[in-house]
């Protein structure tokens, strides 16, 4: 029992012992954000590394996000790999400039001369009434622009493999992680958050969407949180008879169309769930990706749910109606296999 | 010290008074619903919740010399802001509640309180709040209005690019512009002197060619004298000023906040010297109030504050489809 | 002859027209931005605003987008109708806080209590080797985003009509104007960004798309430049017997779905082209919106031409590549039609 | 005034001299294909072309006390900081001529050079190289090494956010970093005191705690001695300078600019006080140098121009499948 009790960690767990393992096998991984150091990340995402390697390679920084991740520019150009917190996504319209125009495009635009091996670490998600200005995922901001790899892991197990490739990566790497799924002792603590991980290191691939559970009649794609609905809504549908894929994304940018065509040619629908906004958002993407490279595949309109292109409201009840859950999963998926 | 009038000391300590007590009842409400096991998402009042005990001075000191065309704006922590601008205590009370009858309909919560009638907004984006004030004195210089702007941020966010933008272009245009700096020593768990490269902000006025003031300690009186001196030069046009004041974090950054990067004897020896005592003490040592006086108005200041909780409490939610309104106008 | 040359206006001047006349009528509305004062702004779209107005009502701002953009909400709350000039929108990186978060949300987050009245005019485009940091058009960044109208005229009618809608609607609008349809001396002069604009006062809707041609086989839909494109594209298949519709776009959000739909259920084809990024753009929200809710008037694949996910690059040989032309859609659309 | 030694004076000439003969050239080149008509995307060297005739004090100024392993950032105006910093002539012209052989394969353009052999890099957006070079000056100090970083900017520059959240972080890690603020008076068509609120900026360094310099009337000597000082402060570990230089723009903001904003005489008056020739005639009145020494000076470094032009013009363009390499390595 003991071993597998060790072994069961929370997402934030996950994340933080793959940098953990990152920074000891390499001292030129250190890490910088706000409260990263004595807090450990405001959603867990650097516990103990403070501790462990001290305020040196494990900074506090002050509220100037364009000032310290654009300094991640510098340090990697001098053969540092660092990992630098956007604590919560949301705030990106700070220093977007300095992640997209340059961080993104500076490998480029130096004829492949120099190197970004930069992670770029980020909460996203709402679910907990932190309104307008804290719970997006704003998936679609990022994928939208060249240069970035953009992942967003749900479970325990890839959150700490996609870390430790995005370290490794020496590519920008844009690495979102879900608040609910960070299993915090002061958010709602949901059994996805909590999950087997091996301590020994490994690696996931930051371009590989997974099916997570074969089904037949519709293909469900999900991430993060939409992931574990769309695991909860293919339950319910099991009991009526139908039989759900669910695709867990995991990669933002790129797409992996192989894994979304292969499935959508077994069941020849699909739905494509997002918490981030309808329009412009992966629900977008991956619509156009199958209907313009896998149309024949098709039976059916594919179904979107994302959400309906409003501010996230604070009210518990307002919030609720606008993010996608099991419930508008199950309906959708009916809507769509009887069409 | 030069002397404060009755009235002033007065509408200070109602404001203050009342701030405190919205809050120490706010604690009380946020927690609902969240025992025995914390869950931020849960009980009535859910989400961030970012308290100002101890930081009243800040507010009052200066809104005491503003009037109802006077633009505030605040950050993530804003409620003795806002009471002090004279919000409507009701309906911003139901916004935290996330009401249908709250300032923003139950869609913005307590980081988002917009108040057009005082001309006070707030915002969950550090510094953020900067620019928009200055656009509102912009607006007031275009009016040829005396009116100030005044924004409202923590030491923290005057590490933010926004600081430095929104001085320059108010300097540059000679606004009726003030940003006072809540310097409650912390930015989260990060120590003042492990964000900010001088120990006080009042000498960054020098990179705008205005006036800086510094006040200590939390002092509810200098607060009073130096926001004087800056409103009065505001409205004659002599441009902008930081006024940065010592204040005092009673509670952790939001409610829920471990606080393991905080000394534990911290808080208890700031609650020591508290400002609304020493403005209450200050009317009775000058014999301006009664003991009688001042119990009547902490009555008073109950009654409103309780009244606004019983509205919010009672109030309706919103309708779920509501959430698709109000996107545009 | 006299008169009708009278009529025929570039973009910039049909733009500054509309500004100037709403000027007239209002005198809350004043223009905020980089040299849009004795330089008439750095793609025209002020010139001569400051000698009428004088510099209380057309001013120059420091280099400080979070700042006086940010000022315009303050400005808006008190009443005012700002028109805010981002030089190029390549530069949004460095306010897109102000924009999407306050902005944007203000509206919503007040219960609608507080109008953000402001229009924020931006230069995109490439196609001049302006390079990675000054060619973007970036309208899927925007699209993205809930709370904003964003629109993006060809032509000079439209530039006008469009401006003039935009400055009376009591919501925030982002405005895109194309350099090359411009018609600056100092650019590359096309027939296109010259055209018969009424003197008098009109509005163009800000949520319609318009159908410039109309056809049988295939709808093209574009934006920009990329309509002027398809538009000659429409004339080479003419030439092969192959009607094509073309759409010319002009709001980016919301995407006028009727127009499309309409157009989709009379061709069977579509064929969506842009001067942004592939992933995430309109070429996604389009097919997305087409397969979901009007996938049985598809009978082929849909097809996407756009700018291959990579940063637009200096040299000439290399942007050519990556922008589509009418070659491209010319040969994109044989392809689709023999699909 | 204080000595130079005369290898630092030749170096500065020499560099001083190569920028402006290298633009000089480039105004020529810039305008094939655009005449008789005015297209600013036609022609061997298309798009904006910002040149710095006229601002090579500051550059020659302070890179005299570099070496290899300093960094420097640049903005849209890169020319004479990168030849002062020492990038490869050759390889810088044919990324501006957009050829395979360019520093960037023809991907970046005059705006955007890299050179990591001499750590020199240059970007498009105004101020933004400022946190790259705090992030190398961060590097230098965990890598125990006495390398320093200097971030060129514009004074238009000095009013963006990223200007404030820079300087914060290097003075608060105490970082070998120094800005050096180009004021030639202009940002495009908007003159300094339309932009900044102070005169100077060097007086901003007070926001920071750190040493501000201020360099008037474009004096290459006083740069030399001012950035000495701060170079050697930045080795020593003695934290961050600001140094302002009024310098000159002798041309538009970029080529093609009409100027309609600009006194027509200020140019002319501008180039009355060529800086180059200061150099020069410094070295004749000190009798470090004679006629011959110089003119040989000049036949050289005119050699080694036109070979990089000679190298560019007959570089091969890229293939247009290339633009699809390189996104990522
Ligand atoms: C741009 C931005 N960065 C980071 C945050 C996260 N954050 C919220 S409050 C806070 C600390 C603010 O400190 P301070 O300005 O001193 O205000 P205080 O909380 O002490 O009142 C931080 C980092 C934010 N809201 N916005
Ligand atoms: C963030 C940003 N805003 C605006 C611009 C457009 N722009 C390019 S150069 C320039 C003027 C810069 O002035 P200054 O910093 O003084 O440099 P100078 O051109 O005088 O060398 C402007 C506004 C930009 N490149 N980046
Ligand atoms: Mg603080
Ligand atoms: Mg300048």
């Amino acid at each position: 029992m003991e071993t597998i009790k060790v072994q069961k960690l929370t997402g934030s767990k996950a994340m933080s012992l793959a940098i953990e393992q990152a920074m000891n096998k390499d001292d030129k991984v250190f890490v910088m954000g706000e409260d990263v150091g004595k807090y450990g990340g405001i959603f867990g995402s650097t516990t103990g590394l403070m501790d462990k390697f001290g305020p040196e390679r494990v900074m506090d920084t002050p509220i100037s996000e364009t000032g310290f991740i654009g300094a991640a520019v510098g340090a990697a150009a001098e053969g540092f790999r660092p990992i630098v917190e956007l604590m919560f996504v949301d705030f990106h319209g700070v220093v977007m400039d300095q992640i997209y125009n340059h961080i993104a495009k500076i490998t480029y635009m130096s004829g492949g001369n120099v190197k970004m091996p930069i992670v770029i670490a980020t909460a996203v998600g709402g679910g907990y009434s932190d309104a307008a200005q804290h719970s997006q995922t704003l998936y679609g901001s990022f994928g939208h622009l060249p240069g970035l790899k953009v992942v967003a892991p749900t479970f325990p197990h890839d959150l700490k493999g996609m870390m430790a490739a995005a370290i490794q990566d020496d590519n920008p790497v844009v690495f979102m992680f879900h608040k609910t799924l960070q299993g915090l002792g002061w958010m709602d603590q949901i059994p996805s958050s909590l999950g087997p991980v091996p301590e020994e290191e490994y690696i996931v691939p930051l371009n590989k969407a997974k099916v997570i559970k074969e089904g037949t009649d519709i293909t469900i794609i999900g991430a993060q949180m939409m992931t574990v609905e769309a695991m909860h809504a293919a339950t319910e549908l099991e009991k009526e008879g139908i039989s759900a894929e669910v695709i867990d994304l995991l990669s933002i940018k790129p797409i992996d169309k192989e894994t979304i065509f292969k499935s959508v040619e077994k069941t020849h629908r699909l739905l494509i769930v997002d918490e981030d906004y309808l329009s412009y958002g992966y629900t977008a993407e991956i619509a156009a990706l199958v209907s313009s490279e896998a149309f024949y595949h098709l039976e059916a309109p594919i179904g979107r749910l994302a959400i309906p292109d409003v501010p996230i409201p604070y009210s518990p009840v307002l919030e609720k109606y606008v993010i996608p859950d099991s419930k508008n999963i199950v309906a959708k998926a009916k809507e769509i296999l009887n069409s | 010290m030069k002397d404060i009038s009755k009235d002033h000391l007065v509408w200070m300590y109602s404001k203050m008074k009342m701030s405190r007590y919205f809050e120490e009842r706010m604690e009380t409400a946020y927690m609902e619903g969240k025992q025995p096991v914390f869950n931020i998402g849960a009980g009535p009042v859910p989400g961030e919740m970012h308290l100002s005990n101890g930081q009243e001075p800040a507010a009052a000191g200066i809104c005491v010399h503003l009037k109802k065309e006077d633009t505030v704006t605040a950050p993530h922590r804003p409620h003795h802001n806002a009471i002090a601008k004279g919000v409507d205590l009701k309906l911003m009370t139901a916004e935290i509640y996330g009401k249908k009858t709250g300032l923003g309909k139950g869609k913005g919560g307590h980081m988002h309180l917009f108040d057009p009638e005082v001309k006070f907004s707030c915002g969950g984006i550090v510094a953020a709040g900067m620019p928009h004030a200055v656009g509102a004195a912009l607006a007031a210089k275009k009016l040829k209005e005396d009116w100030v702007a005044v924004a409202f941020i923590g030491e923290g966010a005057a590490n933010a690019g926004a600081f430095h933008e929104s001085l320059n272009l108010a300097a540059l245009w000679k606004l009726p512009f003030i940003v006072v700096i809540e310097d409650n020593s912390w930015g989260i768990s990060v120590p003042k002197n492990e964000s900010t490269c001088v120990p006080f902000n009042d000498v960054r006025a020098a990179a705008y060619g205005i006036k800086g003031y510094l006040v200590k300690d939390n002092d509810p009186f200098e607060m009073y004298h130096v926001s004087k001196e800056a409103v009065d030069r505001a409205r004659k046009g002599e441009g902008p000023s930081i006024i940065e004041i010592e204040t005092y974090r009673f509670l952790g950054h939001f409610q829920g906040d471990p606080e393991l990067y905080r000394n534990k004897e911290e808080a208890p020896s700031l609650r020591a010297k508290d400002p609304i005592d020493r403005v209450k003490n200050y009317l009775f040592e000058k014999g301006m109030a009664s003991e009688a006086e001042m119990d009547a108005l902490d009555v008073e200041i109950t009654k409103e504050v309780d009244a606004a909780y019983e509205f919010a409490i009672n109030s309706p939610l919103p309708e779920p489809e509501e959430a698709l309104e109000d996107v545009f106008v």
